[in-house]
């Protein structure tokens, strides 16, 4: 029942219009997003939507390969001190602006500078820098308060991360995003325009000098197929799935589970798997309500739950996700089950003695859910309704995400709140490490813990540090993972060079159109 | 009572389809009233196990993708279209209604007070239940009273006109004549004049509440969205057009059928009245 | 050969389904340039005569069911829809009774003129105005090159009865049927028509049916009279022989109820009863229940036409007796 | 007439004030706020008020909203908090996408509406009568969306006749192609209001055919459909213009659902996202160019009363 394109141009409706054409070059990329990204200015912004446009335009000094490993992008190599204090970094030459400057050592240190005290996650390293400077056109020196095993991690994760601007653009930026005419990087395309609402457009660089090296993951050569990438934002999921069945869009993003085998075996249409799964994430309060201090009543609370329903429910097809209780997926080099029996017990009676043990007696526990996200909704009802069967007196309150934001920030307003997480190469970069986060987990046995993790650069050690830290969280429950979720994006048949799956923030160099 | 049937009987004589209409409306109220007791299922409870089954036995309506019996959540969305459409007409009707009519009847204050409503009408409707609603958070009552404030511009407008023409008829010159004072002769005399052509307007009202309820839980603004209401089993499951066609041609077929039906009645009860004022219920 | 001959003419109107007779068999004539009056109370079916005759039936309940309507010669029934369309507005033309809403009120009064001179006769829109404007004087409208531009709000009651007049006759027509025209006008105004009329007839010998339930109107404009009482006519004559002897007890109630100006009456008299029903019918003379003189014999069967002079007929038992 | 159009725009200000007042308390009332949402979610309460105080956004509401009705006053209607360009641009972008949206379901609107209500009422009574006026009815009865999401299956995925979705925007001649991706959601908008000018065409033609004037006009033997049209439904139009006039205003703003479906970047769109947004500066403005164009509207309806009907005069 689907035809080909040809057919489509052959438009025989519409005693108005009857001409054909399509409205876009074939060199061009139109991409479905679920909405307009706040800003696209990299390292105050951590919306994943903002970083798949933007990483076509900024690149950083280190980037990912397919197994996660951090590899240099704008860097061409570093050297790290035996106290592992002193880091230099080479730059590559030869690297060009979008606007024709060369790519020095002083613009890496003005943006690592801007990144280290604005930056979303700059402070993550830079409570850790002591100095950075140019020691030369293309070399920077970094140094170091004590040794920091996850520094080439931070710097390789762009999401919030150090991209790199010219100097005149970054030096006088602060926490305000920088405005469209600072969208400044050395990427293979560059951006070209955003009409609200409508599009954000980025078109190819054309003096854009490539990494050298076999491409592998975000690493390796980038050539830019494609003259234009247009980022569509179609807020409806219905309409970015009809889209690119119709052929008005060549991919689309965040697709609903239950029709992933439908998609599946429709030919017009590619489903790709979103290599990293997201995770949810059920934040206990640590600083006021009934949760305070009670862990007790937090593990009653986490064995009332079955999460592999809950995942049915929400997610759908089994092969969209995993009811895997580490905090790190399967097969990564952090995955590690500790603790990971206590993730999902189902176990209504147990939960009850457990409650009742830990002076539960039947106070109402505010859970705070957002209906901007489908699956955060549908989990919420799931637990809700097993919570109430364990005894629980849940009240669940369903805001838009802006108000749960607000609302989040204010210790008195809630209990329990839904939110999910990326996926992320390096553990310290989870939420709940982070003591101001909401649900403000900051116990000293946390701390003790967090600070011999980051102190240690061996990796053995620190994936051992990582097993305890997950036993404390089975243990304290500051958070309770629901499973890890395996996202999925559709592409138009049409596309090749795409690769089965993507990382998380799907890339269109290397990528082009039949 | 026999009156009443009479009356009834007259309006819907001769008239196929809007008495057609009027038996769906009695027996969506038969339904809406008698819900727990003929729906199968319980409308919230979810069962991994059979989402998305298709229709057939038992789930009559097939299952939504928590699992949920969509025969069971129509026949309480019955509930909630009774309750939607009557809650919107009590809001439209009480504060449109008096708005209007004093407005109209004490023209000094009347001015001002009617274009506050002029404002009010400037707003387009669904800007205004956007802003209440992520003001007030989603509710069944919010949703309500947004919808009747909604149809309470068009409402106080309508009732504006008519009492202005009903002031200036010499029964009411009559009434104060005799020493009526300003409240009987609104009650007494003006009133009973408006009650037709208002429960015209409430038939409207009530149709178009449904469609306006069914816009606003597409959008995420209106029910909660585990609440069964037909509006919201459309924007919930809509996704699912291809994959599951039943969750969106039952729901979507009951909306049409009741809010068809009330048109009908509507118009049939609109052309039985005075035709005084059937010029100005043109439309909603 | 008369204008106008209406010949046992019935009409019936359809209301919940069934067919109630409204006019139960009249017939009358009209020369040419002759002046009939049609006099009855409301609902005694003299406007549905006047709108049969006149073929503005159509898309409506009521129908003719009987007798027949002959115009010149042809009989109307038989004509189909284009042509009886020829005829009305040229060679018969109609006022009514509300001239506040009878003319269009966003076009100009002239352009209606105009609008019924094109219809039948192939006339330039330029040479249609100068007709329209001569229309209007001849109806006595001051400044005609202005008024022909005005709208028919900014004109009062007597001046747009006049253009409907001029309307009328704007194609010279053999017949004008005048429904009420000036019930709703007052006096004054109501005689300045009547002689505009009557004027009118003069100039171009139109025949003139005048419906009114006005007896005074009547009896001061119309050369011969057709009283008419629930459907039939109850007694017709010359103007003159009318009131000179009175042959039917409804005429003599009618002309009683006028109060006279230098008579003082403790009451005025008037006809007891009501008009029957649509739907009630009545034994005998319909009249009876209401007639002072009704006898046995009015009560049981219907009184046949009794010729009192030489165009004098009235439909009473008594007519002969019922002399002043 | 000029100067009773500058009175009427005269009378706007006061309007415009109210809900300029209006608009601005509801949205700052609303809970969250546009600092934590251009930041994200791991943004400490610190960067948040620190980016709340560099948006000028912790000054007291009385404040703000002198400081902005000062720029409105001269024509700056400040810059959007999330997309960094001048509110007016984003509107306009907007502005373009719904204005020709309700054109083209106008356009539907009178090819389908008028006629089929001009028949209905010629008919009335008959078949066709309560075919047409019974179908319109259906029409209006069912939900905009569903009918769109049933004609997106249909058009685009299926036949593949027409664009799913998006509107790519017309910047030229050579763009007028694009209007081919305003058809389905012109034709989802038009069935619903359709159906209400049918009906209404249908009553105020009865109406009108039951006046004397009416009456006069066949006296003057004229043939039925020049009645019909000259004579009926010019006046009938009188009622049916100021009809047409508010469903323009409508379709503008209302067609938030049918944006939504078909994911067009109009006003409608524009303010729901801005509302999930809290992008305070273009709720405002939106909002108060919708009140100014409902306000217009109005204006020409009035206008087109006066040029219809000859009683009604422009004090």
């Amino acid at each position: 029942m689907t035809s080909h394109n040809w057919l489509r141009s052959l438009v025989a409706v519409g005693a108005l219009v009857a001409f054909s054409g399509t409205a876009y070059a074939a060199g061009t990329l139109r991409y479905a997003t679920v909405g307009e990204p706040p800003s696209l200015d990299q390292q105050v912004i951590t919306s994943d939507l903002s970083t798949t446009i933007a990483h076509h335009i900024f690149e950083g000094l280190y980037t990912f390969n397919a197994k996660n490993e951090p590899v240099p992008l704008l860097a061409s190599g570093e050297t790290v001190s035996d106290d592992g204090k002193t880091i230099v970094i080479a730059l590559r030459e030869g690297v060009k602006f979008h606007n024709g400057e060369d790519m020095t050592a002083a613009d890496v240190v003005a943006s690592l500078k801007r990144w280290g005290e604005f930056g979303s996650r700059g402070n993550l390293l830079f409570d850790h820098v002591e100095s950075v400077e140019a020691t030369g056109d293309h070399e920077v020196t970094l140094k170091l308060t004590n040794p920091f095993g996850p520094w080439k991690n931070l710097m390789a994760f762009i999401n919030g991360g150090p991209s790199i601007y010219p100097a005149s653009v970054v030096e006088g930026a602060t926490k305000e995003p920088i405005g469209q005419d600072g969208y400044i990087g050395t990427g293979p395309y560059k951006f070209s325009a955003w009409e609200p609402n409508r599009k954000i457009e980025l078109v190819r660089f054309e003096d854009y000098t490539s990494p050298e090296g076999e491409a592998d993951g975000y690493g390796g050569e980038r050539t830019a197929e494609f003259d234009t990438l247009d980022f569509m934002p179609v807020p409806d999921v219905g309409a970015r799935i009809a889209g690119v069945r119709a052929g008005d869009y060549d991919y689309a993003e965040s697709i609903p589970g239950d029709l992933y085998e439908e998609l599946k075996n429709d030919e017009t249409v590619t489903t790709i798997l979103n290599g990293g799964p997201i995770f949810g994430l059920v934040f206990m309060n640590s600083s006021e309500g009934p949760l305070k201090e009670n862990f007790a009543l937090r593990r009653a609370i986490q064995t009332a739950l079955d999460k592999t329903t809950a995942l049915q429910v929400a997610i759908g097809p089994e092969d969209l996700w995993r009811a895997n209780g580490s905090f790190l997926p399967d097969g990564n080099v952090w995955y590690n089950d500790a603790g990971t029996e206590n993730f999902s017990k189902g176990d209504a009676e147990a939960a009850k003695t457990m409650a009742q043990e830990a002076g539960y007696s039947g106070e109402p526990i505010k859970f705070m859910v957002s209906t901007n996200y489908p699956f955060h909704y549908d989990t919420a009802i799931v637990y809700t309704k097993q919570l109430a069967n364990a005894g629980f007196n849940i009240d669940l309150q369903v805001y838009d995400w802006a108000t749960l934001i607000e609302k989040r920030a204010q210790p008195d307003q809630w209990d329990l709140f839904f939110t999910h997480h990326g996926f992320v190469p390096d553990p310290i970069l989870i939420s709940v490490m982070n003591d101001t986060y909401p649900g403000w987990w900051a116990t000293p046995e946390k701390t003790e813990l967090k600070d011999k993790f980051t102190a240690s650069s061996d990796p053995a050690e620190r994936e051992k540090i990582w097993g305890e830290i997950q036993t404390l969280i089975y243990e304290q429950v500051p958070t309770m993972k629901t499973g890890d979720i395996y996202t999925y994006n559709i592409a138009s048949s049409k596309l090749q060079g795409l690769g089965e799956a993507t990382l998380i923030w799907p890339s269109f160099w290397n990528v082009s159109k039949e | 009572m026999t009156a009443v049937v009479q009356q009834v009987q007259d309006i819907f004589a001769g008239r196929r389809l809007a008495s057609i209409g009027l038996s769906w409306l009695i027996l969506i109220l038969i339904v809406a009233i008698a819900a727990p007791l003929i729906a199968p299922f319980d409308p919230y409870e979810i069962d991994p196990i059979a989402r998305l089954s298709p229709p057939g036995w038992p789930h009559l309506f097939g299952t939504d993708h928590f699992g949920r019996d969509t025969f069971s959540r129509a026949i309480y969305g019955a509930r909630m279209t009774v309750l939607i459409g009557s809650g919107s007409v009590i809001v439209a009707l009480l504060t449109g209604g008096l708005i209007g009519m004093l407005s109209a009847y004490f023209t000094r204050a009347g001015n001002v007070l009617m274009r506050g409503v002029d404002v009010l009408m400037a707003f387009p409707a669904l800007l205004l239940a956007l802003v209440l609603i992520t003001l007030l958070e989603r509710s069944v009552v919010n949703t309500i009273i947004v919808i009747g404030i909604v149809y309470a511009t068009t409402t106080a407008r309508i009732l504006y006109g008519m009492t202005l023409k009903l002031k200036r008829e010499v029964f009411v010159d009559a009434a104060i004549c005799s020493g009526a004072g300003h409240g009987s002769i609104l009650f007494r005399h003006i009133l009973p004049n408006l009650l037709s052509p208002l429960l015209v307007q409430a038939s409207f009202i009530f149709a178009f509440a449904q469609l306006q309820a069914a816009a606003l839980d597409f959008l995420g603004l209106g029910l909660p969205a585990e609440v069964p209401s037909w509006g919201n089993m459309l924007a919930e499951e809509r996704i699912y057009i291809t994959r599951a066609p039943w969750l969106l041609l039952f729901p979507g077929a009951l909306i049409i059928l009741s809010v068809f039906s009330m048109n009908l009645v509507g118009d049939a009860m609109r052309d039985s009245i005075d035709p005084r004022f059937k010029d100005d219920i043109a439309g909603v | 050969m008369p204008l106008l001959e209406v010949d046992n003419l019935e009409i019936a109107i359809a209301m919940r389904g069934q067919l109630l007779p409204v006019v139960r068999g009249i017939s009358f004539s009209v020369d040419e340039g002759e002046t009939l009056g049609i006099v009855g109370e409301s609902g005694c079916g003299k406007s549905l005569t006047s709108l049969a005759i006149m073929g503005l039936l159509d898309g409506t309940p009521v129908r003719i069911t009987g007798g027949d309507i002959r115009f010149e010669g042809q009989d109307l029934r038989q004509l189909n829809r284009r042509e009886r369309r020829a005829i009305m507005g040229s060679r018969m033309a109609m006022i009514f009774q509300e001239p506040m809403t009878s003319l269009n009120p966003v076009y100009r009064i002239g352009d209606q003129i105009v609008e019924n001179l094109r219809q039948h006769q192939k006339i330039s829109q330029k040479a249609a105005r100068a007709r329209a404007i001569e229309l209007l004087e001849l109806v006595r409208i001051p400044e005609p090159q202005q008024r022909v531009d005005s709208y028919p709000h900014q004109m009062s009651g007597g001046q747009r009865q006049r253009v409907m007049i001029a309307m009328a006759l704007s194609c010279d027509p053999k017949l004008l049927i005048a429904d009420e025209p000036t019930t709703a006008l007052d006096v004054t105004v109501q005689k300045e028509v009547l002689d505009l009329m009557a004027d009118l007839q003069e100039r171009m010998g139109t025949a003139i049916v005048l419906i009114s339930h006005d007896l005074g109107v009547i009896a001061e404009t119309c050369d011969k009279v057709a009283v008419m009482y629930r459907g039939k006519i109850a007694e017709a004559a010359p103007t003159d022989d009318l009131f000179a002897r009175l042959a039917h007890p409804y005429t003599r109630g009618l002309l009683n109820s006028i109060p006279v100006v230098d008579r003082d009456v403790e009451w005025l008299e008037a006809i007891p009863g009501r008009v029957p029903g649509i739907d009630e019918d009545i034994e005998g003379c319909a009249f009876h229940p209401r007639c002072p003189r009704a006898q046995d014999i009015c009560r049981r069967n219907e009184p046949k036409q009794h010729r009192i002079g030489n165009e004098h007929t009235s439909h009473c038992h008594f007519a002969e007796e019922a002399a002043p | 007439m000029f100067a009773y159009t500058i009175k009427r725009l005269l009378t706007l200000i006061p309007t415009l004030l109210a809900a300029s007042v209006l608009v601005f308390l509801f949205v700052h009332l609303i809970p969250g706020d546009p600092a934590s949402i251009l930041l994200g979610d791991t943004a400490t309460p610190e960067e948040v008020a620190a980016l709340t105080k560099e948006l000028g956004l912790d000054k007291p509401l009385i404040v703000q909203y002198f400081y902005w009705l000062i720029q409105v006053v001269q024509g700056d209607f400040g810059r959007s908090l999330f997309f960094g360009a001048p509110v007016l641009s984003v509107i306009a972008n907007g502005a373009q996408t719904s204005i020709l949206l309700a054109l083209m379901t106008m356009v539907w609107i009178v090819i389908f509406g008028i006629p089929i209500g001009v028949l209905s009422a010629s008919y009335q009574g008959r078949w066709v009568d309560q075919l047409t006026s019974g179908g319109a009815m259906l029409f209006a009865s069912v939900p905009t969306f569903w009918l769109g999401l049933y004609l997106i299956l249909i058009f685009a995925v299926w036949l593949g006749w027409l664009p799913s979705s998006g509107f790519p925007a017309i910047d030229g001649v050579g763009a007028l192609g694009h209007l081919r991706y305003l058809l389905l959601p012109s034709l989802t908008l038009a069935a619903p209001n359709a159906a209400l000018i049918i009906r209404l065409v249908r009553a105020s033609m009865l109406d009108v055919s039951r006046e004397d004037h009416v009456r006069t006009a066949r006296a003057k033997g004229l043939h039925p459909s020049r009645v019909a049209i000259k004579h009926i439904f010019r006046n009938a139009l009188i009622a049916v213009a100021a009809a047409f006039g508010f469903t323009f205003a409508a379709l503008v703003s209302e067609a938030v659902v049918t944006e939504t479906v078909f994911s067009l970047p109009g006003i409608g769109q524009l303010v729901v996202q801005s509302i999930l947004r809290r992008d305070y500066p273009v709720i405002q403005g939106v909002i108060l160019v919708i009140v100014v164009l409902y306000a217009v509207v109005n204006l020409l309806v009035d206008l087109a009363y006066a040029r219809l009907d000859p009683r009604v005069s422009l004090q």
